[in-house]
């Protein structure tokens, strides 16, 4: 973005104005303005100089005026020029992508999680305090979004054209973007990912809101259970706890701080513990066994749904200490001893 | 022939000239005589038949789509109707005419021809090519008749293998079986260029249009096969569920994707490579003059080709490839750009110092080069990796592909078409409705495709049945551009059909072009040349042709 | 052949003379291929680590390459088709490399 | 008319440059026998470059897959049978050995050796799928034909099954699905192309019996052994890739 701001602002507002140009609503749009004005501007000159040197030439050598055509043979000055400067100009549009690239795909560490899975034919947002959305994605302005995505079934593509963001959502495996929203207002959530009969209704609405409403919308919309708490009871449910104990001598490893970690497994490699490998690990247990313990822990494939794995994994994430797991094992029934809320997760 | 005239159209007498007594039109009678033939040149036309009428029931669906999209609402038809319009019009579109558009029409009749023999290597193959297109055809019509499919013309795994409830199988039968027609030719095209070339036909003294049709038969021969076996991986998955594509048993289905894009990235080089062969020999016979840097434009053919298996994954940036291979693959799709940089520029500056004159060919050439510009420039918007994340799956995709197909492809068939049709038929065009034609197209395909560009870069994703009403006044030009473009396209049919019978007599060289097709009667006898020709010249020597012509004229006159 | 060829016709530069290869080396290329595949069980009951898939496939590759050059008669044919053999394998090579290019680097971590 | 001309025409070019009379198998729009015969190699290279590339998606699919579920690997592949395997591949070797006698047989113009080594080429090629249909038999037994039908409790709980092998955790055992679904298409996809050269087989067998490949137009039986020693190189490959993974007591 190396236009003068007030150009720049000048520029957008007309084009919006128009019709013809997508609000810039993200902090990452201006940067993929500024790449797609550029990547326009090469166009331009190309085709004009493509479209003068045929126009011109047609013209000037048409056969009323030129009647008899003067052999050439070719000129490896020229044809040097016409290979290197385009080459020059298509390196820079790939550095310049891929630095884009790299801002829309790397969130800052700061950023707030939501989870978003996709299905035939909507998409829900899970907060981590528990708000469920559907078709509709609530954000503060200001702060960097991350979103978590996973697909239930085929390929989706989450998309927000007026932040300039797109990421496809894929069957068993998450993948992320992130945004920081800048202007409060509602935009379009396409999924553009072709998905089957109604791929065309799988659309929503991204509404942003200043920090202040973001916070009345989360408490008004509260289900009461944060994802984690939702997780607990999942974790209780489901058995999870007779292993993980968290006592020394238990025969599932100790979850309490280690998401984050680095593990050392049984195959002798070192992974690091994140979302995607906290899920893979319930589903596909066996080949994640930490270091030292033995291969008992069976398989979660097809017993839970995304959003039952979206609790656990959020669940494991805050887990700092192994309190809550012992007690939920004494009292084994997790649902009644309703928990209070953990304060990192207030609605 | 005076000087100052604005044609080189010279025609023989049209009071004496008499079509050939004796030519491949007429050599043998009945149907028979053509479904059983080994001539390439009747195989070529009963292609050229074939594939227009491919074409226009594609067309049609494009239609369709595009009188749906009138509207923001969903009102003309319920959105699973329209998913199999969009999959119907690319799977006909892409496997039924573009890849075997240039190639299997203009290829197969022009080929042995240009580089001086009787037929191509394998004339049976050759006929057996086009039962296999025709039997993957009619599986594909089948599929379309039997109820369509919805699976977009890429089949992307898992939707297309366990979501659908359409004929996915069938229409995966008939790409499959299309697959070894497009095989078969692309084999008897390279052994023919390889071992059948005309003594002193010498591979630098090959028209510009062989060495891109080779650089295409390398990627038919071994891109298609891996296709095939995505395919029948696809059918196997979802009459059985074998796994390989399905997450739910361990499967990636982006391996689906890898393999699909090894084949159908290299699969546009296919459609565009025999396409620009077309224009360079159109640039050049108009222009009066040599390509200019001949070796750079053929070389540059076999880097599109080389290159073009390397690119694939570009069409996976945000479907989860890794990042560091994203990188790569975005390097190498800009260095691909480089030798369709370098033919634009080639061929302008064969205009340089020519004597120019503006029949239909060229004005489809001219259509092309412009059009081409533009689709070869947005795929660098889509190559560069940030842009690719805004513009993906969006109208802008559409609308850069459209650029190259059908702004790049078919404006390079048609002009072909009417280029080469004096030589086919016997018979020339009629010119000035066919000018028309030719500028009706470009405008329709401009007011088509130009907004859609547009609608790409405010989002409007692709393969929408219904999309945000903001969104209508682009989409109502692009289906008002439609319209023309439909009768741009229309018109030719009816002029062409109309000229088999009353057009004017075109003689041997009406171009007065220098390919050794050229030298030959039209319509050229079954065997193509009564004695071997020996070949003592470069492409586009238009010194040698004027001395030949003045030679013969002493001699004979 | 290539000296006796029409010397006008330059059009086949790439072909080789017709070479007959006797039952005798078709023999002795047998008894190879037969050892090599003794030699290939043998080698998968021996435990060398990531070796093991190293040792089958370049058994099985010399085997191949052993067919092609004397059952194929590639080793007596043109130079036209021993690059129509190479780049067949070019490109599946491409293929594989490309492709293992984005699955390798998966693992790489988060971007 | 044309261009330049060719000292001679088409038939009298032959007469003079070859001494022995055009065969009856020569096609009119080539020059001469040799560029005919090269063609033909040529075009049948091609078309292996075709095949190489057609096994090319299931070999890297193998590849892959073989990488993410290795253990589920070793205990599918340790189902075959390594000696039916072997055997299968000492069978290939062998037909393969004849049919490249029979192109010299084809060469040398010794009719009777040549309907010999096809016959026994072919009778190699059907003990191959004979031995093939009785391995695909014993997997339909087992149930490890993938599908709705398919079945890991052997892999899951061996010792139930009189096997030594470790038990596999179930979600690793689910995975050997995927090695058996390449399996099945990888050899399925190889013996259909036996079964394919075995019918053309039949046909070249009957037209040697004639005599059609003794009088010096070999081209058939040439193209057709490349197309067989193709689908031998083939199974060479499949033999260690899919039976011999880790035979070796961990």
């Amino acid at each position: 973005m190396h236009i003068s701001p007030v150009l720049w602002q000048f520029l957008v507002k007309w084009l919006n104005a128009s019709a013809l140009f997508p609000r810039e609503a993200s902090t990452i749009a201006p940067y993929a303005d500024a790449l797609y004005f550029f990547l326009l501007l090469i166009t331009v000159v190309g085709l004009s100089v493509v479209g003068a040197l045929i126009f011109g030439f047609a013209i000037r050598y048409r056969k009323e005026k030129h009647p008899v055509a003067v052999q050439v043979e070719g000129s490896t000055l020229l044809e040097a020029t016409w290979t290197i400067i385009p080459l020059a100009l298509f390196l820079i549009c790939f550095v310049w992508g891929a630095l884009l690239y790299f801002r829309i795909y790397n969130p800052p560490t700061n950023a707030m999680n939501i989870y978003v899975v996709g299905k035939q034919w909507m998409w829900k947002a899970e907060h981590q305090g528990g708000q469920h959305e559907i078709n509709a994605l609530h954000v503060p302005v200001g702060r960097p979004v991350q979103l978590t995505m996973i697909s239930q079934d085929v390929f989706h593509s989450f998309s927000v054209p007026d932040f300039r963001i797109k990421r496809e959502v894929i069957p068993g495996r998450y993948s992320t973007v992130w945004f920081q929203a800048t202007t409060p207002g509602t935009y379009h959530l396409f999924c553009t990912q072709y998905c089957g009969t109604n791929h065309s209704q799988m659309i929503g609405e991204v509404t942003a809101m200043t920090p202040d409403d973001f916070q009345k919308w989360l408490q008004a919309s509260t289900s009461g259970m944060s994802l984690a708490q939702n997780g607990e009871r999942l974790f209780a449910s489901m058995g999870c706890n007779a292993c993980h104990t968290g006592t020394a001598g238990s025969r599932g490893p100790n979850l309490a701080g280690v998401y984050g970690s680095k593990l050392q497994l049984t195959n002798g490699s070192e992974v690091l513990v994140n979302d995607a490998y906290l899920r893979d690990a319930i589903l596909n247990p066996s080949e994640h066994v930490t270091a030292g313990y033995s291969p008992i822990m069976p398989t979660y494939q097809g017993q839970v749904s995304e959003d039952g794995l979206i609790d656990l994994v959020e669940y494991i994430k805050g887990l700092n200490s192994n309190y809550r797991i012992q007690q939920t094992l004494v009292t084994s029934q997790s649902d009644q001893t309703a928990p209070t809320t953990p304060a990192g997760v207030k609605p | 022939m005076s000087a100052t005239s604005s044609t080189i159209v010279n025609l023989p007498d049209q009071k004496t000239a008499r079509l050939p007594k004796r030519s491949y039109l007429n050599n043998e009678d009945g149907l028979l005589s053509w479904l059983l033939t080994g001539d390439h040149k009747r195989i070529a036309i009963m292609y050229l038949i074939s594939i227009t009428f491919f074409f226009f029931i594609g067309g049609a669906f494009a239609g369709l789509i595009r009188l749906e999209l009138l509207t923001p609402q969903p009102d003309l038809v319920a959105s699973d109707t329209y998913n199999k319009f969009f999959s119907m019009h690319g799977i006909i579109m892409v496997f039924l005419f573009l890849v075997p558009s240039v190639p299997a029409t203009l290829g197969n009749f022009l080929i042995p021809i240009m580089i001086g023999a009787k037929d191509l290597a394998f004339p049976k193959v050759n006929l057996l090519s086009w039962y296999l297109y025709w039997l993957g055809g009619l599986f594909t019509l089948a599929a379309l008749v039997l109820g369509g499919v919805d699976t977009g013309w890429t089949f992307t795994t898992p939707l297309s293998t366990h979501y659908l409830n359409t004929h996915v199988v069938t229409a995966a039968v008939g790409i499959f079986i299309i697959g070894f027609s497009s095989i078969f030719t692309g084999l008897n095209f390279i052994v023919t260029i390889h071992r059948m070339r005309a003594p002193g036909m010498t591979w630098f003294r090959m028209p510009l249009f062989i060495w891109s049709n080779y650089a295409a038969s390398l990627l038919m021969v071994l891109g298609t096969p891996v296709l095939a076996i995505t395919l029948v991986l696809v059918a196997l998955e979802r009459t059985i569920g074998i796994g390989v594509f399905d997450p739910t048993k361990g499967g990636d289905p982006l391996l689906f994707q890898h393999l699909f894009w090894f084949y159908s990235h290299p699969a546009v080089y296919i459609m565009i490579l025999p396409g620009m062969g077309v224009i360079s020999e159109v640039i050049s016979t108009f222009s009066r003059k040599r390509v200019f840097g001949y070796t750079a434009v053929a070389f540059s053919s076999v880097a599109i080709a080389l290159f073009g298996f390397f690119v694939w994954a570009h069409h996976m940036f945000i479907m989860g490839v890794s990042n560091y291979s994203a990188l790569v693959f975005s390097l190498l799709t800009m260095l691909v750009a480089v030798p369709s940089a370098i033919k634009i520029f080639n061929w302008a500056f064969t205009l340089q110092k020519g004597s120019i004159t503006f029949e239909t060919p060229m004005l489809y050439a001219f259509g092309f080069m412009g059009l081409f510009t533009i689709g070869g420039m947005t795929g660098v918007f889509l190559g560069a990796l940030g842009m690719d994340i805004h513009l993906t799956e969006t109208y802008f995709i559409v609308a850069h592909f459209h650029f190259v197909m059908v702004g790049g492809m078919l404006m390079a068939f048609l002009s072909g078409i009417h280029f080469w049709w004096p030589k086919m038929t016997g018979r020339m065009y009629p010119e000035s409705l066919s000018k028309l034609a030719a500028v009706t197209t470009f405008i329709g395909f401009n007011l088509t495709f130009l907004p859609q560009f547009i609608l790409g870069y405010l989002g409007m994703p692709r393969r929408y049945h219904a999309y945000p009403p903001e969104f209508q006044v682009l989409n109502v030009l692009s289906t008002a551009g439609a319209t023309v473009l439909g009768v741009g396209y229309m018109l030719p049919l009816l002029y062409l059909g109309w000229s088999l019978r009353y057009g004017a007599i075109a003689g041997n060289n009406p171009w007065q072009a220098t390919g050794l097709e050229w030298q030959i009667q039209s319509p050229p006898l079954t065997e193509n040349f009564i004695e071997v020709p020996i070949v003592d010249h470069e492409a586009y020597d238009y010194e040698w042709l004027a001395h030949k012509t003045e030679q013969e004229v002493t001699t004979v006159g | 052949m290539t000296e006796q060829h029409d010397a006008s016709n330059v059009t086949n530069p790439e072909h080789a003379a017709h070479h007959i290869v006797t039952p005798v080396t078709y023999t002795i290329v047998f008894v190879t291929l037969l050892i090599f595949t003794g030699l290939t069980v043998l080698a998968a009951y021996i435990d060398m680590g990531i070796l093991n898939p190293v040792v089958a496939l370049a058994i099985a590759t010399i085997k191949a390459v052993i067919v092609i050059l004397f059952f194929m008669h590639v080793k007596y044919q043109s130079n036209l088709i021993k690059m129509t053999v190479g780049a067949g394998f070019f490109t599946f090579a491409a293929l594989i490399t490309m492709t293992l290019s984005d699955y390798i680097s998966r693992a790489w971590g988060l971007w | 008319m044309i261009v330049d001309t060719h000292p001679h025409t088409h038939e009298t070019a032959h007469a003079e440059e070859h001494a022995h009379v055009a065969l009856p198998q020569h096609r009119h729009h080539f020059e001469t026998q040799e560029q005919q015969r090269e063609a033909g190699t040529f075009g049948m290279w091609l078309f292996l470059l075709t095949e190489i590339m057609f096994f090319g998606g299931l070999f890297f699919s193998y590849l892959l897959y073989r990488n993410w579920y290795y253990d589920a690997f070793v205990v599918a592949s340790n189902q075959l049978s390594v000696p039916l395997g072997g055997a299968n591949t000492a069978i290939l070797i062998t037909s393969g050995f004849c049919m490249a006698l029979g192109v010299w047989a084809a060469e040398v113009r010794k009719k009777g050796l040549l309907v010999l080594t096809l016959i026994l080429t072919m009778l190699f090629g059907i003990a191959f799928i004979g031995v093939k249909a009785d391995e695909y038999h014993e997997k339909w037994e087992k149930h490890h034909i993938p599908g709705d039908h398919f079945d890991v409790s052997e892999f899951v709980n061996p010792h139930a099954y009189g096997l030594k092998e470790e038990p596999l955790p179930p979600d690793q055992a689910a995975h050997t699905q995927i090695f058996f679904s390449l399996y099945f298409a990888m050899t399925g996809l190889h013996a259909l192309h036996m079964i394919i050269g075995l019918g053309i087989l039949v046909w070249l067998t009957i037209r040697a019996q004639r005599g059609d490949f003794t009088a010096g137009y070999v081209a058939p039986i040439e193209n057709f052994a490349l197309y067989w020693h193709f689908v031998d190189i083939v199974w060479l490959f499949l033999f260690p890739l899919l039976y011999l993974i880790n035979r070796h007591p961990v």
